[in-house]
């Protein structure tokens, strides 16, 4: 990219990459002597599991323990769609009809992949599983129902409102476990389970619609990105 | 931790605050926006500073998340430098905010910009109050999405490359980071910093992670050679996203490797790093200053002074460390650093915010097109000279009260060197100041094209933010003494000083 | 050798060897398709550690979703070739 | 302390500051108004000056203190020094500013021109009032600020390259300054200014050190006291409007600068102490080279103001060179000088704005008979002349017989001689002048006339400051005797800085 260059010239790069050279090295040399039982918190996962409302450690540790990262995390998704959003609000492309094969494709898989979702969301509480990934599923549904013209992105208030659902309620479930129990996130008595099911399968749909949204924003024509970043390199401001 | 009228869980306001108000201004209708924008900022600043004077009254604040407690749960944590901090950005935030709201208010990007500004808030408190290395990763990723996003918003191909760069160069920084927080949980098993006490950077995987760890970091706060970055995004975002990203984003992942280097790092891993760390600051200094001085466009002027102040703040490294000489005047230099980035803050944020003012009237900010703005645009240009006097470090501003201590300190500290750097760079700093001041002061030329309205706010908040980088020269006694709450240093040191 | 053992080389191999194709490869077409092979291959490698949901993950995201856009950013290229080649 | 004793200081300052502020906030047009308000300001900072001066003579303490670092306090203190340089300032603002009104009636920008000077004159309050040598930095690169947007006020090119010029050379002195303060203060820590010192405990081992930061210091100070080799930006600045350069020239900047070197060789080490350490000699003939540097470099200016700003950086110097030839004498000399100068100079420039304002005339060649058609404002600038000189009994006399004297008694015959031939260089570049304005009959018409309106040769805010001030040099000098006099504040000065009398 001609820009590119404007700024980091070939030099810069040769330097960048031999300063880096000696972390990789350390990197490299640090790998062997990982020990080779590291200590870590599995067992005090282990030993806190009945308190948490999910069987499953992985659920326990993002939906519980930890859970305010993961509520940061999800907010980092919904931020990627806001971007995406802000990058090209205006209507997105009109793709043509889509390719036979494609839309028989779609009628048989679009139902599966859906339930498959749904599966995985349920799944969640007790063996891998979980809100990540059934958003993941049920995203690439929605991609390919887009790409077949089944579903049709409109930037209205109607999908910002989908994108921000899942922050919403995590957020909400936090303020509401506040003002039950005075502690941030500490769902009260047997609620966890509830509590935990709600926000995340409003957080599955909004990283499914998060991911649509990225990829109908980025590959979308009409977008600010891909008409400029492919335009030749800017003239100089204010000669 | 049961406490008349409050609860630790407060810590949890400054976050929450800032979160629900983007949720708000992205979920609720158009008319309502201007309503949630304004009480989400004053509603996040009284928050900010309700923490700090709880801070400053009873010292630091912990509070377990869902009641787990670390190591298994996250905790947040606030003492006084948190809260100063915390401060910080709540003074920017709402002075951005008011800025904001004049600066988009026909703009397309109006919708776009509070709810990504909110998040980016939350991150800033989130990551000001918490003291988990993973959790920094998560608001570290906040903050820098959000952050490349507003710098995207603007659309242009310029704004759009610069996005592009510094979105690369925060995911390298951050996939650095992420790795060196997987080696120390593979070594030690732990998150919390109060639990990694000393023990970051021994044997070799502790030093691999460490490695990882701050070249993470500095690729975030834009330190000499991992600048690169800096400017293209500094320049070409709007306005007031300029002044958030000089001000406070850089100063976040700073933040991370002051709370963790004082306290979590292995005295010897602090003994090699800090000259390391201290010589990069200086080339900074020295390379951020010089292009300053050679740019013709105020905005990318400003820019790479973020380059050249930023330096200075890694200077406390090598005069702060153990071992380094007097102990008590470590103290100084460490809180100095602090003091730095917050008068660093209110006087950038004002040069960006004057700047923003100017390009919004003039249509262009190259130098020639200051002239005799000095007559026709009074207000942002004496924010720009005013916040420049605490740039350039001449009393009685903020800046130089910070450079002062520093330089005692690290004189006292027996490590004289930095004096001379640091004074030059005070020279250097007036003279690329002064470079682009003078065209003000030119009388107008005769065939100066009308300005373009500006809304008051811009003008008269750029101006308020100088002022306060100023004022903070007249009274420095209270945030030194703020900062000085379970600092990890000893008390005595602070109580005889002030 | 046993035979997880064997399957657990044979897929680092493929994975050092898809990586490699990948970036070395003539065409950007040949590379994106070099890059959704590498995530199945990938998704496999997570289904061998014990991660299905990762795997999973795997599958959608860096294959699915990032695979569809690199093709759709294949195309916005060579759309702008024609037309440049037009002009 | 009562609260009042110890609000004082800040109030001077404030009076100032505030008029400053209220002169911003107001809008370019309401000159009426800002009028009013400079002239409240600058009254009520004399008036709270004044009671200033009968407090400090007798024995009351001003003090204004707050930490605003760890370990260092902010000070502002009224000492016998003080009120020498204050006195002076306040009494000067109020006459140069009536004298800007007049000056820049119609003009453009004097919304910023007078805060601009507002500020200013509260930098050099505090500079005045500083009581430690931190306090004392923080207003004198407040000064060099403020004094900036007035010596690039007209815009041109000529003048903002001045202004960098002035920048350079200030803020290149600031440094060096800076690094000589930071040096003192990390060898023997935080101390106010004291009469006698403060300095000469300090293990004799370390007295290099403290040698080098003399250097370090006057150096910095140097550049706004114009000792050669520092003084270029001066001369350069005079593209600045005239009640610049009279404030410039008489009571801020240079001032400013000459009031530095009293401070540190008296306030900070000590004039014994000094002379122990062996920094005066090379000091005093720094400043007579300057002297004697400056008066021929005046000889062949003929732009008047020119002539007029190479005089100022040989009888700034005078200060200096009574400073450091040892003796209360020579010091009495010195000190009185500061106030001399200031009124004798800034009676000049007053009266090379006005011939330039009425008439046109900058050069000194086309001032041949400027005496008849400005009779008031020519016989100002006559008398200050003649005191410049040395005519007794006007002020000027005063300085020079106690300098004089001073270094006979110091033993220090060469300074007689240096005053000798400045003295006669005075009589050569001012008497010129004096001839062809009274002797000299008017040979071809002015370059720029102005219509005489009213009864005066020039409007009334423009002469009545000149007339002042001049009536102020006859009456230093006749009234010398007088302990509120120059002089007798001086002596009581000398009394309090020597260690034995």
């Amino acid at each position: 990219m001609a820009e590119t260059r404007a700024y980091i010239g070939r030099t810069q790069r040769v330097m960048l990459a031999i300063g880096l050279l000696p972390l990789l090295a350390a990197l490299l040399s640090a790998i062997g002597s990982v020990p080779a039982r590291p200590p870590n918190l599995a067992a005090q996962v282990a030993a806190r599991m009945g308190d948490s409302g999910v069987t499953h450690p992985l659920t326990a540790v993002l939906l519980n323990f930890r859970g305010y990262d993961t509520m940061l995390e999800i907010a980092v998704l919904w931020l990627a769609g806001l971007g995406a959003l802000a990058l090209a609000p205006g209507p997105s492309a009109q793709r043509g009809r889509p390719h036979p094969v494609l839309a028989g494709l779609l009628r048989v898989l679009a139902p599966a992949l859906v339930m498959t979702a749904g599966y995985i969301l349920w799944a969640g509480g007790f063996r891998p599983g979980g809100a990540f990934q059934a958003g993941a599923v049920l995203g690439a549904g929605l991609v390919l129902a887009s790409l077949g013209g089944v579903v049709h992105l409109d930037p209205a208030r109607g999908l910002q409102c989908l994108l921000g659902l899942g922050v919403a309620v995590f957020t909400g479930v936090a303020v509401w476990s506040w003002a039950q129990t005075g502690e941030l996130l500490h769902y009260p008595g047997t609620t966890d389970k509830w509590a935990i099911l709600a926000i995340e399968s409003m957080a599955a749909l909004s990283i499914a619609f998060i991911l649509l949204t990225l990829f109908d924003r980025l590959t979308s024509p009409s977008t600010s990105l891909s008409t400029s970043l492919s335009s030749s390199p800017p003239p100089p401001p204010a000669a | 931790m049961p406490d008349a009228g409050f609860s630790s869980a407060w810590l949890a306001a400054p976050i929450a605050v800032p979160l629900l108000a983007a949720i708000g201004v992205a979920l609720l209708s158009a008319r309502l926006r201007a309503g949630v924008c304004a009480l989400g900022a004053v509603g996040t600043a009284v928050a900010s500073f309700v923490v700090l004077a709880r801070v400053a009254a009873a010292g630091p604040l912990r509070h377990n998340l869902g009641g787990w407690g670390a190591p298994l749960g996250i905790d947040l944590f606030a003492d006084g430098l948190s809260v100063l901090m915390l401060a910080m950005t709540a003074v920017l935030g709402c002075a951005i905010s008011l800025y904001a709201s004049g600066y988009f208010e026909h703009a397309r990007e109006r919708q776009s910009f509070w709810p990504i500004w909110f998040l980016l808030w939350t991150g800033l408190n989130a990551l000001f109050l918490t003291a988990d290395l993973f959790n920094f990763y998560v608001t570290l990723e906040l903050i820098g999405i959000s952050a490349v996003a507003l710098v995207a918003m603007e659309g242009g191909p310029v704004a759009l490359s610069a996005a592009v760069r510094y979105l690369f160069m925060a995911m390298l920084g951050s996939l650095a980071y992420m790795g060196g927080v997987a080696l120390v949980y593979a070594q030690t098993g732990a998150l919390d910093l109060a639990l990694l006490e000393g023990r970051l950077g021994e044997g070799p995987l502790g030093q691999a992670a460490l490695a990882l760890l701050i070249v993470g970091l500095l690729a975030k706060t834009a330190l000499f050679p991992l600048h690169l970055w800096l400017p293209p995004a500094h320049s070409s975002a709007p306005a007031p996203v300029s002044a958030a990203l000089s001000a406070l984003v850089v100063k976040a992942s700073f933040y991370i490797l002051l709370r963790t280097s004082f306290g979590a790092f292995s005295d010897n891993a602090l003994a090699a790093v800090g000259p390391i760390l201290g010589i990069l600051g200086g080339l900074a200094v020295l390379w951020g200053s010089l292009q300053a001085l050679t740019q013709d466009r105020l905005k990318l002027m400003i820019a790479y002074s973020t380059v050249a102040q930023v330096g200075y703040l890694f200077l406390l490294f090598p005069v702060a460390m153990p071992g380094a000489g007097d102990a008590a005047w470590q103290s100084k230099a460490w809180i100095a650093g602090i003091f730095h980035a917050l008068s660093h803050a209110a006087a950038k944020g004002a040069m960006f915010m004057a700047a923003g003012a100017i390009l919004h009237a003039v249509g262009r900010d190259d130098k020639n097109s200051l002239r005799g703005l000095g007559e026709r645009m009074p207000v942002s240009v004496s924010a720009l000279a005013v916040a420049g006097i605490s740039i350039m470090a001449l009393p009685p501003s903020g800046g130089f009260i910070a450079k002062w201590m520093l330089l005692v300190a690290a004189v006292r500290t027996g490590q004289w060197w930095w004096a001379p750097l640091m004074i030059g760079g005070g020279l250097l700093a007036a003279g690329y100041v002064f470079r682009m001041v003078k065209f003000a002061f030119y009388a107008t030329p005769a065939h100066a094209p009308p300005l373009h309205a500006v809304p008051r706010r811009l003008e008269y908040t750029a101006l308020v933010l100088a002022l306060i980088a100023l004022g903070l020269g007249l009274a420095s006694v209270f945030p030194i003494a703020v900062a000085a709450i379970g600092a990890p240093f000893p008390e005595n040191w602070f109580t005889e000083a002030l | 050798m046993t035979l997880p053992l064997a399957f657990d080389v044979f897929l680092c191999a493929m994975l050092l060897g898809l990586a490699a194709r990948t970036l070395f490869s003539r065409t950007l077409f040949q590379g994106v398709m070099f890059f959704v092979v590498y995530g199945l291959v990938m998704a496999l490698a997570w289904a061998r550690l014990n991660a299905p949901d990762i795997a999973l993950a795997e599958a959608a995201l860096g294959a699915g979703i990032t695979g569809a856009l690199l093709f759709s950013a294949v195309r916005a290229l060579r759309d702008r070739g024609d037309r440049e080649e037009e002009s | 302390m009562p609260i009042f004793d110890s609000m004082l200081p800040l109030l001077v300052l404030m009076t100032s500051l505030v008029t400053a502020a209220v002169i911003f906030a107001l809008g370019e047009e309401r000159a009426k108004a800002r009028t009013f308000f400079n002239l409240l300001g600058a009254l009520a900072k004399l008036a709270l000056v004044g009671f200033m001066l009968w407090g400090v003579f007798h024995e009351r303490v001003f003090e204004t203190r707050w930490r605003f670092m760890p370990q260092l306090d902010f000070v502002l203190r009224a000492d016998s020094m003080t009120i020498l340089f204050s006195t002076l300032s306040a009494g000067l603002w109020l006459l140069t500013t009536i004298y800007a009104i007049g000056y820049l009636e119609g003009s453009p920008n004097r919304r910023r021109f007078f805060g601009y000077f507002s500020l200013c004159v509260t930098a050099t309050m505090g500079v005045s009032l500083a009581g430690n040598l931190i306090t004392f930095f923080v207003f004198y690169e407040l000064l060099t600020l403020t004094t900036y947007p007035l010596v690039v006020h007209r815009g041109t090119d000529k003048a903002i390259k001045a202004g960098s010029m002035y920048l350079r050379y200030t803020l290149g002195g600031s440094a060096a300054m800076l690094a000589g303060m930071l040096w003192l203060y990390v060898l023997v820590g935080p101390f106010d200014f004291a009469e006698t010192g403060a300095l000469s405990a300090l293990d004799p081992r370390l007295h290099w050190q403290l040698i080098a930061i003399f250097v370090l210091l006057i150096g910095g100070l140097g550049v706004k006291a114009a000792l050669i080799p520092l003084h270029r930006w001066l001369p350069e600045a005079m593209v600045a409007p005239a009640p610049v350069s009279a404030l410039l020239h008489a009571v801020a900047v240079v001032k400013a600068g000459a009031f530095g070197i009293v401070r540190v060789v008296y306030d900070v080490y000590g004039i014994e102490f000094s002379r122990d350490l062996g920094v005066l000699p090379g000091l005093a003939a720094i400043a007579a080279l300057t002297i004697l540097y400056g008066s021929i470099r005046a000889l062949t200016q003929d732009d008047f103001k020119r002539r007029l700003a190479f005089s100022t950086v040989s009888q700034v110097s005078y200060i200096t060179l009574g400073v450091s030839l040892f003796g209360p004498i020579a010091s009495i000399g010195g000190l009185v000088h500061l106030v001399h100068q200031g009124i004798m100079k800034i009676t000049m420039f007053f009266a090379a704005g006005n011939v330039a304002e009425a008439l046109g005339a900058h050069k000194v060649s086309e001032l041949d008979g400027v005496g008849r058609r400005m009779p008031g404002t020519m016989a100002a600038f006559s008398v200050a002349a003649l005191g410049m000189i040395g005519v007794p009994p006007l002020a000027g006399f005063i300085s020079k017989w106690y300098l004089g004297w001073g270094a006979a008694a110091a033993g220090q015959y060469w300074a007689l001689g240096v005053l000798a031939a400045s003295s006669l260089l005075n009589a050569a570049y001012f008497l010129p002048i004096l001839y062809r304005a009274w002797f000299k009959p008017q040979r071809k018409p002015w370059p720029h006339e102005h219509l005489r309106r009213g009864r005066f040769e020039i409007s009334p805010w423009l002469l009545l400051p000149p007339v002042a001030t001049a009536v102020l040099v006859v009456l230093a000098g006749l009234l010398a005797g007088h302990p509120f006099s120059p002089l007798g504040w001086v002596r009581i000065i000398a009394g309090r800085e020597y260690l034995a009398p």
